[in-house]
């Protein structure tokens, strides 16, 4: 990047704006989202070729461009995450058992009722736990079956795949070889 | 976990994998008081179930239900005291095993029939899998990398205040505000808003920012000629309005001589 | 898997570790708070040349290191806000009520006196309202009227025309009918 030409930012590189609105944005973008930043219409091909320039720029510093469900964000390299607890020691802890087989029956079993849960897992499904699901903005209701009490039906939104890094629910673990033995 | 269960050898008959034992697994035996132990490490009782199946490598039908039976309830009796919810759970699971079993020792009717009974274990065997499925699945998602735990996010600070928006304005805003108040003013009869020339306020406005304090202008120099007659009523207007409202003063020292204007006397100008 | 992460990743720049940090950070970082970062004691005068050498490689980029009272944050250059808002319209602020009543009072019965105002809207006009005004170069005082208090008369400005696409009052939206129908 010519520092010169940019010093006084009269109009920005596309460059520059497309990772300013990664760098600031508070969700990942998609390509057609970032087409939005520019008033020509702007190729597809060239947004990618813009995301791939921006990538490489990044390459070996501690935050990385990652393309996951919802597009593309910039967040921080796991080797990172030592230096960054420093400043908060206070990691989210993780979630007991029961919170994340509950996760994993809608996530492979969606759209489920709670009462799919309670026969899959043979227990109770207790109310807090699809709450922090919920509040964890996870799970959603995304309608309910048309059986007697209607019961809500629970699927995994696109947040859990952007929270955990992934592009599609095809690459939850093992869910190909598992499902296969079943 | 289960190691620190208190063991107490029970004799029974059983067999494992076709050979037969004389002593049940000791860890099979769960003592009440390692009841709270128990409701930590097991979600529920497939899952209990599970590790006791998996633990000694048994095959369900293998597992001397009786025995089972008999731990359960005593559980439960305890289980009563905290968690009754779990209870129920538990001595359901309790249930199926006694019944699963009492139906294989009944004798089968034999049948030529396609539709032959299900094996009754079939149901459990069905929901132990599925559980054991994701009961891994669970374990390897807790495993992925998580945002906020394993990495940040990065969210930079879109720094507003620099360049705040100003309210936009719109005639049609304007107008509203103006028919709203006049439809007010309607209602408080207290005030008599009335239709004035616009452009006999602006003229004012307009002279009142020609004036010079103190400075008298000839009456003349108020009007453009190439502004048309129209116009030049308005200004005609606008002054006589001005007078009117002791804003200016208007002065003719000789018959048929000059008219001049000025700011009132006590007109006090901005610095 | 931090003990497998670093056995692969050379030990980050301390640069690199400031710089993921504010580009992580959820509100400024102090000198002591980036002292935090590093296991070893590092110099107040080391870290802030490190600060500099961040800066100047954000030089004529979209987002840029600047203290604040509580420490260090990166935000965006105001330039790019144009490209920002691109991305998340925000709805233009609108005025109260009350400051277009009063912008159409001095628009539609200039000049007038703050008294008039009030008179009309039946209600006192708060100072708020005129500074709003004065500061758009909106309205400004064109004289005072001639009696007790000699109160300030307002008349609206070319500059009220120029924003309101007009070139003479005399364009203001006719009341005429309006007014016939009230």
């Amino acid at each position: 990047m010519s520092n010169e030409a940019h010093l006084l930012m009269s109009v920005p590189e596309p460059k520059t704006i497309v990772e300013t609105a990664l760098l600031t944005a508070s969700e990942p973008l998609s390509l057609n989202t970032l087409k939005l930043l520019f008033e020509f219409p702007i190729a597809q091909s060239q947004l990618c070729l813009l995301l791939d320039e921006i990538k490489c720029d990044w390459q070996g510093r501690g935050i990385t461009l990652t393309q996951v469900a919802q597009g593309w964000r910039f967040q921080t390299r796991p080797e990172m995450q030592v230096y960054l607890d420093r400043l908060s020691p206070q990691k989210p802890p993780r979630y007991s058992r029961a919170v994340m087989e509950t996760l994993a029956i809608i996530a492979y079993h969606q759209p489920v009722t709670r009462g799919d849960i309670e026969e899959i897992r043979g227990v109770a499904v207790a109310s807090a736990i699809l709450k922090t699901l919920e509040a964890r903005d996870w799970i959603e209701i995304v309608g309910s079956r048309d059986v007697p009490g209607r019961p809500d039906l629970f699927a995994t939104t696109a947040q859990l795949l952007n929270d955990l890094n992934l592009t599609s629910l095809k690459e939850l673990p093992g869910l190909q070889s598992e499902m296969e033995t079943l | 976990m289960m190691s620190e269960v208190i063991f107490q050898p029970v004799i029974v008959c059983a067999s494992l994998n076709g050979e037969p034992i004389q002593l049940m697994p000791q860890d099979l035996y769960i003592p009440p008081d390692a009841l709270e132990l128990v409701l930590d490490t097991f979600s529920g009782p497939l899952d209990l179930l599970l590790y006791l199946i998996r633990k000694h490598n048994l095959d369900v039908l293998d597992i001397p239900m009786a025995e089972l039976t008999r731990q359960y309830l005593s559980y439960i009796e305890l289980l009563q005291q905290h968690k009754l919810a779990l209870a129920a759970e538990y001595l359901l699971m309790a249930a199926v095993l006694i019944e699963i079993k009492s139906r294989l020792l009944l004798p089968r009717p034999v049948r030529i029939t396609e539709d032959q009974e299900e094996d009754p274990r079939a149901e459990l065997m069905r929901r132990l899998h599925e559980y054991e499925l994701m009961k891994r699945t669970a374990q390897k998602l807790n495993e992925l990398p998580l945002a906020g735990r394993d990495f940040e996010v990065i969210q930079v600070l879109i720094d507003r205040a620099v360049a705040e928006p100003l309210p936009q304005l719109g005639l049609l805003d304007l107008k509203q505000a103006w028919i709203g108040l006049l439809a007010r003013a309607r209602i408080n009869t207290s005030h008599v808003v009335y239709q004035e020339q616009l452009s006999v306020r602006e003229q004012m406005a307009h002279i009142l920012r020609c004036l010079r304090i103190g400075e008298f202008v000839s009456f003349d120099l108020l009007f453009d000629l190439n502004e048309g007659r129209a116009k030049m009523i308005v200004t005609f207007i606008a002054i006589l309005e001005l007078a009117k409202e002791y804003l200016i003063e208007i002065q003719q020292d000789v018959e048929f001589g000059g008219v001049y204007v000025k700011r009132s006397s006590s007109f006090d100008e901005r610095p």
